[in-house]
């Protein structure tokens, strides 16, 4: 790509970039969010078309004028949000568009069966004929990377894959990321996970604000410079981070108990007490459960076992909106479909849990609201800065923390925070960490749910684990990974770890 | 925002041009009997019931509803206004049937607002009930016949004039009403959010379903003041036909004025202008003296030309196609 | 339970409770009313509504998509006006048929460009060309024009015997092998697995590198070329052609859609709910001619009321469904 | 219950389910207007008066439900069928088999244009066209000098409309001096008539006379023309037809100036006619209904006694 310039209204997202990708690598495209990586995917995919610059591929001049064709020439991409279609079942995503076929119509038992090795190959069990939005965000994102990879491609372009994948899946994706690169396919590779990006990658590319930092050899760049590169100053922040994390057991009062709380079909009955000034860490493979407790916790589904105790006194769950007026708040991981609104302003998003609290008849003065956004704006380094920008417009992680923005607003006594570092930039996912240390200091309780378990490790006082939807233990704050990943994986009966 | 509602001026402009250029006397106004006379006075009269409804409707369609009852709600209010009214000249029975009536749409609102959101019913579904049942209880209110009645109050409703038609006075009143309550307080923002993701709204909090419950109480009684309206205008109820097709009038108000269907955002501004639109329209079908047989080819015509000039993406592909011709 | 069993019922659930529902309300009937628990009304639910059946057959693939399509009842009348003024004016049927085919296929595929390529909004897009199609009939006659050709008053009138003494007429069959052609192409090709994926998310099915252009555009074909050939049946149905035929037809065909458990939002929905659709609407028309002694508002009650009956109870019994499935898994 | 299938030759008294009551289905069009209401309750009266068991239904404005509802009949084995086709074309299927059931059909209203007349025993009806005559008649002869008609026509395409609207005109085409300046539709209802008279006071530079297809339309014109400040019946002149109770009202108020009747109360006819082709007596083939025309005297001596 030569000399790329992409416009939006009010954002210049690309200024004259050059990137080459060739065969048998794997190149890492790195950048904080809002660089432009996604947006310069799109653009050579054929989403969008430049204001100037040109695609080459394999010497020749193209122009695709949808993903589509972008398809047919041996280009298979992964988009950063999970862009399938929920409504089709699992082996109609993947193989939709080049579809087995008999008597001229579609064959499904071949593509049932053609999709559930695709799926095997990167480790996932499923049924192909399940519709796809009956699985979580997770199963969703591999099945993503399933489609991309059922054809042979000459590229293959993965925007942040890994974003909710645990240690298994990512070892799994990467395992075959290599035997492809062996044969030859040029890989593009975005992801936020440095340790990942170093461990793949033979190449990388910085971008910064749009414009092109420079192209360097895994090899010869080191971290520190990287992260340099891509915030373009020195780093310090980052450090201060890493020793901000001091974990300390809390002793305070119970906040929220969980009694014997429990939804069939999604987690097994639970006990769980969670301290003021504490933040408990949830641990567990993908499809574990966390999430569903989560939900549980939040009203967001409603539990048919058990009760929740807030402040010592039981509280009746009848929906969000009850667990809202306890204090309770929850970031979900589903921020396209279940967190932000994408077609309202920053601004809107931002207010939009506190003001669904006060009713609508008593709307959050635009003094206050202006405040709030100056002050989360930057809090948060969001960009654009621009409050009145629609979400849909925002890069994957600025999304994010909009997403968390939103939820700080409210001032929560308990903060369920699922995947807040999703697609978060390396300086962000520091500054959310320090923002959890400081908000558990001031006393608020936070729950934490991370597929990165370092993340979880570092910060968690306390570590819930769960495996297969049941509650298996608690470790306090000290357990190191290794303990943590011993009892996830572990031995495959719990009864016997619980014991 | 402003670019957005220029192209929909510069149509309803164009078309009232072409009836000056027909009927030179298009726009004269005279003071007749201490009012305003002439033809933009009609098409502000006669648009103003359409006009509210669209308002109504507006705000059901940024919740992602639709709802098709509001011809048959509005034949209802005109039918048990004229049936209580009878032949008492009074303005009393008037003010008390109006009552009556816009108190029996709000609960044929309700009616719709619980299909929708208390029992999860598809929108465009749920109201084909009120659609085709509420058309038969206007006609039972009234058996079937055309009720006239002569009440002076009542007449000022629909035809009645302070300077202006008082039916545009009101339907501009619930727009600038319904403008401010929903930008001053957060009304607006929350049907939005309903509109644009209903389960992230639900997981921050929104009462949604309050919300959708409003919206179709609000379109319920803007539909019966139309209706009241519409009967006024002509002194008599007629159950058949107050209100019909009306629902089709003000869902494409909206929708021309760049409210989406699909929900979320949307114009006030906009709807007003469509509305405008439409009645403008209908007013140069009569005054340019189209053939009955050809005004609906001709309507045809105007409604996909104003919606290309609309369309950014139809500019485009013409100036495009200018630049390479010259 | 595999997730097999317990998944795809409840996205049959829909289709399975109109289905349940019509059975239901069908004895009903033939126990209130003499005469109606005959093979002959259960067929004349057919021949009355084959049109409709078309039409809701090429409507699914529309609201399918997440669009709408307000122009069918009016190409419905276009279709009989043009195939009556066709054979008035001495044409051969066969021309006459292709004709009337492609006029329509044609208004869809121009109603299509204009809703994909400008960007503009089905409901404006067809509800232009529901004005323009009626206008069209009126531009050829404003009057209604009778339909005299030996050959298709042959066809009108021919029936088929099945068993038991039943007759049904070919627009019945028609009917059915169009539901048949619209289940394999939306079930067993490309382009039907696409309208499914266009409809769930246009945007998604775009970066899937679909043909969502082609989809888009070719949902509005087909509706198109259903509505034509449905005119066509109607013309066989009512031998005449008149502009004010099948007025608010697309309204009846959107609701039998949408009553068969169709997501107007698209992507959820089966050809064989439209179906179901269709028999619910018309069996509330049999019912209330059969019972004989209602007075036109009553008509009109009756009708909102059992429409009514048929979406709560349907709605509660997908609800019930998916509670006792979830309780199960 | 009883007749079995064998229920055939010759016996006289046709193929009800009971012996002597008679069963009649009526096809309704709608109840679009109050002519039309007043059409259906006289109906439905007289069958009650005559002891017939009448089974009604009401197409909701649509052919094709007329033509289900017949079906239905046939299938309910009635003795007789009745309908007002408010469109001539279109029976002749659903006519058939009526006819292969051996059940006899009675039309009101209006014709149907049918090759085969065997298909209805009579039909029982006004006369559009010459409704729209009279209406050219009565101005022919009482307007003098250059006369500016405007029309307010029916719906599009309405069986009424057409045939007013050419009545009309074939008998003004006598006069030339008589010209219909403007024409279009009203839709039949009060609010369209005044829609469309207001866009012609301002579009038209003189207006004589209004001719609207039904009275609701006229009487919508007449309040477009006050507001603009003018008097109907004495600077517009106002020709209307059915002649419906507020109708008659506003003519004998002078606010119109001259009504052609189109009688709703067909029942008595009907029931008589339905007896006697049950029986299988001759019947004549065409019965007008009893129809006259009013002016602003008339209609003060017959208003007392308008029952619709
Ligand atoms: N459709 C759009 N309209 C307007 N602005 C957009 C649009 N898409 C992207 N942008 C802007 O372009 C810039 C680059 O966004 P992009 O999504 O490429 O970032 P990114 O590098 O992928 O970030 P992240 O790591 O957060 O995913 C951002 O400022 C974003 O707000
Ligand atoms: N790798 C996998 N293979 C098969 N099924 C999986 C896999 N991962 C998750 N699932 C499915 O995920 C569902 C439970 O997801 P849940 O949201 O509870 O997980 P979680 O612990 O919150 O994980 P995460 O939030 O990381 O996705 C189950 O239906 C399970 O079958
Ligand atoms: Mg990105
Ligand atoms: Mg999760």
């Amino acid at each position: 790509m030569r000399g790329i310039s992409l416009a939006f209204p009010g954002v210049k997202a690309l200024q004259d970039v050059d990137f080459r990708l060739f065969p048998g690598e794997v190149h890492a495209l790195m950048g904080e969010n809002g660089a432009g990586k996604s947006t310069l995917i799109k653009t050579l995919t054929g989403v969008h078309t430049p204001d100037s610059g040109s695609v080459l591929l394999a010497g020749e001049s193209v122009a695709f004028s949808s993903p589509g064709q972008a398809q047919q020439a041996g280009i298979s991409t992964v988009y950063q949000e999970v862009n399938l279609c929920a409504n089709l079942t699992v082996a109609e995503n993947i193989l939709l568009g080049r579809e087995p076929r008999r008597f001229g119509g579609i064959d499904f038992p071949a593509m049932r069966k053609r999709a559930a090795e695709v799926l095997a190959r990167i480790g996932v069990h499923i049924d192909p004929a399940s519709v796809l939005e009956t699985h979580p965000i997770a199963v969703q994102q591999l099945v993503a990377i399933a489609r991309a990879i059922a054809v042979d491609c000459r590229v293959l372009v993965l925007d942040e894959p890994t974003s909710s994948l645990d240690a298994g899946e990512v070892a799994e994706l990467f395992r075959i990321m290599r035997v492809l690169r062996d044969e030859g396919v040029a890989i593009l590779f975005v992801s936020h996970f440095l340790d990942q990006v170093y461990e793949i990658s033979d190449r990388m590319t910085v971008l910064r604000n749009g414009t092109l930092v420079g192209e360097h050899l895994t090899s010869e760049l080191d971290r520190r410079d990287l992260i340099s590169k891509m915030i373009g100053r020195e780093l310090g922040a980052l450090e201060a981070i890493e020793d901000a994390s001091e974990r300390h057991s809390v002793s305070g009062p119970v906040l929220v108990r969980a009694e014997g709380l429990g939804r069939r079909g999604a987690i097994a009955p639970f006990d769980l007490d969670i301290r003021a000034g504490e933040v408990v860490g949830l641990a567990g493979l993908l499809g574990s459960g966390r999430t569903e407790l989560a939900r549980l916790l939040f009203g967001a589904d409603r539990a048919d076992s058990g009760r929740l105790i807030v402040d010592g006194t039981p509280l009746h769950l009848r929906g969000p909106r009850s667990a809202i007026a306890a204090g309770i708040a929850f970031c979900s991981e589903d921020r396209k479909g279940e967190g932000l609104v994408a077609d309202l302003s920053i601004r809107d998003n931002l207010v939009l849990a506190m003001q669904a609290a006060r009713g609508w008849s008593r709307p959050v003065s635009r003094k206050v609201k202006d405040s709030l956004v100056e002050k989360y704006l930057t809090a948060l380094d969001i960009r654009p800065a621009n409050p009145d920008a629609l979400v849909r417009t925002l890069s994957g992680g600025n999304q994010q923390k909009v997403l968390l923005a939103r939820w700080l607003v409210t001032e929560p006594r308990l903060l369920i925070l699922d995947e807040p570092t999703r697609g978060i930039d390396i300086g962000a996912k520091a500054q959310i960490q320090q923002l959890v240390t400081t908000l558990a200091a001031e006393g608020t309780a936070v729950l934490f749910i991370s597929a990165e378990l370092e993340e979880v490790v570092r910060i968690a006082d306390r570590i819930v684990v769960l495996r297969d939807r049941h509650k298996i233990a608690e470790l306090d704050g000290g357990s190191t990974i290794d303990e943590v990943v011993e009892l996830i994986a572990g031995d495959p009966v719990p009864e016997e770890v619980a014991s | 925002m402003k670019n957005r509602l220029l192209w929909p001026i510069l149509a309803l402009v164009a078309l009232l041009l072409l009836n000056l250029v027909v009927t030179p006397s298009f726009f004269a106004l005279r003071i007749q009997d201490g009012h305003l006379y002439g033809g933009l006075v009609d098409v502000l009269k006669n648009g103003a019931p359409t006009l509210l409804i669209a308002i109504g409707m507006t705000l059901v369609i940024a919740t992602r509803g639709i709802d098709l009852s509001v011809g048959a709600v509005a034949a209802i209010a005109a039918a048990v206004t004229c049936v209580h009214i009878g032949t008492s000249p009074d303005a009393g029975t008037a003010l008390a049937g109006m009552a009556i009536a816009l108190v029996l749409c709000a609960a044929l609102g309700l009616w719709n607002g619980f299909l929708v959101a208390g029992l999860g019913i598809q929108p465009i579904i749920a109201t084909l009930v009120l659609m085709t049942a509420g058309r038969g209880i206007a006609m039972l209110v009234t058996e079937g016949q055309i009720i006239t009645v002569n009440n002076d109050a009542y007449r000022q409703v629909g035809a009645g004039f302070v300077v202006l038609p008082v039916s545009i006075l009101i339907s501009l009143a619930v727009l600038g009403l319904v403008a401010l309550t929903t930008r001053k307080t957060a009304l607006g923002m929350l049907i939005e959010a309903v509109g644009v993701n209903p389960e992230a709204s639900r997981l921050a909090g929104v009462r949604s379903r309050t919300i959708i419950w409003t919206v179709y109480v609000f379109a319920a009684v803007c539909a019966g003041i139309a209706g009241l309206m519409i009967s006024s205008n002509v002194s008599a109820a007629d159950a058949n036909s107050n209100g019909l097709w009306i629902e089709m009038d003000a869902i494409l108000a909206v929708v021309i004025g760049g409210t989406s269907l699909a929900g979320g955002r949307y114009s006030l501004t906009g709807t007003l202008l469509g509305s405008l639109i439409i009645q403008t329209l209908t007013t140069t079908v009569y005054t340019i003296g189209v053939a009955a047989e050809v005004t609906l080819v001709f309507k045809a015509v105007v409604v996909i030309t104003v919606c290309l000039i609309q369309s950014p993406k139809a500019r485009a592909a013409l100036s495009f196609r200018k630049v390479a011709v010259s | 339970m595999t997730a097999l069993t317990t998944r795809l019922p409840a996205r049959f659930l829909p289709v399975l409770a109109t289905v349940v529902l019509f059975v239901i309300t069908f004895g009903a009937g033939s126990l209130r009313y003499d005469g109606f628990a005959s093979g002959q009304v259960i067929a004349n639910l057919f021949i009355d509504n084959a049109f409709l059946i078309v039409l809701a057959a090429g409507m699914t693939f529309v609201i399918l998509s997440g669009g709408i399509d307000l122009s069918v009842g009016s190409v419905v009348a276009l279709s009989t006006m043009v195939t009556a003024a066709g054979l008035r004016a001495g044409w051969p049927v066969p021309l006459v048929i292709i004709a009337v085919l492609l006029i329509g296929s044609t208004l869809g595929l121009l109603m299509g460009v204009v809703i994909h390529k400008f960007d503009i909004q089905p409901f404006i897009v067809t509800l232009a060309g529901m004005f323009l199609a009626r206008g069209l009939c009126f531009l050829i006659s404003v009057e209604s024009v009778s339909i005299k050709d030996a050959t298709f008053r042959e066809v009108a009138t021919a029936v088929i015997e099945l068993p038991g003494g039943v007759t049904i007429t070919y627009n019945v069959v028609i009917a059915l092998l169009v539901v048949l052609a619209a289940l394999y192409v939306l079930h067993r090709t490309r382009f039907g697995r696409t309208v499914y994926a266009v409809g769930g998310n246009e945007q998604s099915a775009l970066l899937m590198g679909l043909p969502t252009a082609r989809t888009k555009v070719g949902v509005y074909v087909i509706s198109g070329f259903c509505s034509a050939l449905a005119g066509l049946l109607f013309s066989l149905y009512m031998l005449s052609g008149y502009g004010l035929h099948a007025v608010g037809m697309e309204l009846d065909a959107i609701a039998a859609v949408v009553i068969g458990g169709t997501l107007l939002a698209g992507g959820l929905g089966y050809v064989l709910g439209s179906l179901a659709g269709v028999l619910v609407l018309g069996t509330i028309q049999t019912l209330i001619s059969f019972q004989g002694t209602l007075s036109s508002w009553w008509t009109k009650i009756v009708i909102g009321a059992l429409l009514l009956v048929f979406i709560a109870v349907q709605r509660g019994m997908i609800r019930g469904r998916r509670r006792q499935a979830a309780v199960a898994s | 219950a009883c007749g079995s299938g064998s229920g055939g030759a010759g016996s006289g008294t046709g193929n009800g389910s009971s012996g002597d009551t008679i069963t009649m289905g009526f096809a309704q069009v709608g109840a679009e207007s109050g002519w039309r209401t007043a059409n259906t309750k006289s109906i439905q009266d007289e069958a009650k008066a005559a002891g017939i068991d009448l089974k009604f239904s009401d197409a909701q404005q649509k052919q094709e439900n007329q033509i289900k509802a017949i079906r239905s009949y046939i299938q309910q084995k009635v003795d007789v069928i009745a309908f007002s086709p408010v469109v001539e074309t279109g029976w002749d299927t659903v006519l058939l088999e009526a006819k292969r059931a051996n059940i006899p059909v009675i039309l009101t209203d209006r014709a149907i244009d049918s090759d085969d007349t065997s298909l209805y025993k009579t039909f029982l009806g006004s006369d559009f066209v010459e409704e729209g005559r009279k209406a050219g008649d009565w101005l022919v002869q009482n307007v003098n000098g250059p006369t500016n008609v405007v029309e307010l026509q029916g719906t599009t395409g309405a069986a009424p409309a057409i045939d007013r609207k050419k009545g009309f005109e074939e008998k003004i085409a006598a006069k030339p001096d008589i010209k219909v300046v403007a024409s279009q539709t009203g839709d039949f209802t009060r609010s369209g008539g005044k829609q469309v008279m207001e866009a012609f006071l301002k579009s038209q530079p003189k207006i004589d006379v209004v001719y609207a297809h039904n009275d609701d339309m006229g009487l919508g014109a007449i309040e477009a023309i006050k507001a603009a400040g003018k008097v109907p019946g004495k600077d517009i002149k106002i020709i209307t037809v059915d002649a419906v109770k507020d109708g008659m009202t506003a003519l004998a108020n002078g606010e119109i100036n001259f009504i052609v009747e189109c009688n709703p109360l067909l029942g008595k006819q009907l029931m008589e006619l339905a007896k006697k082709v049950v029986k299988g007596e001759e019947v004549p083939a065409r019965v007008v209904t009893v129809e006259g025309t009013f002016t602003q005297e008339q209609a003060k001596a017959a208003l007392p006694q308008r029952q619709y």
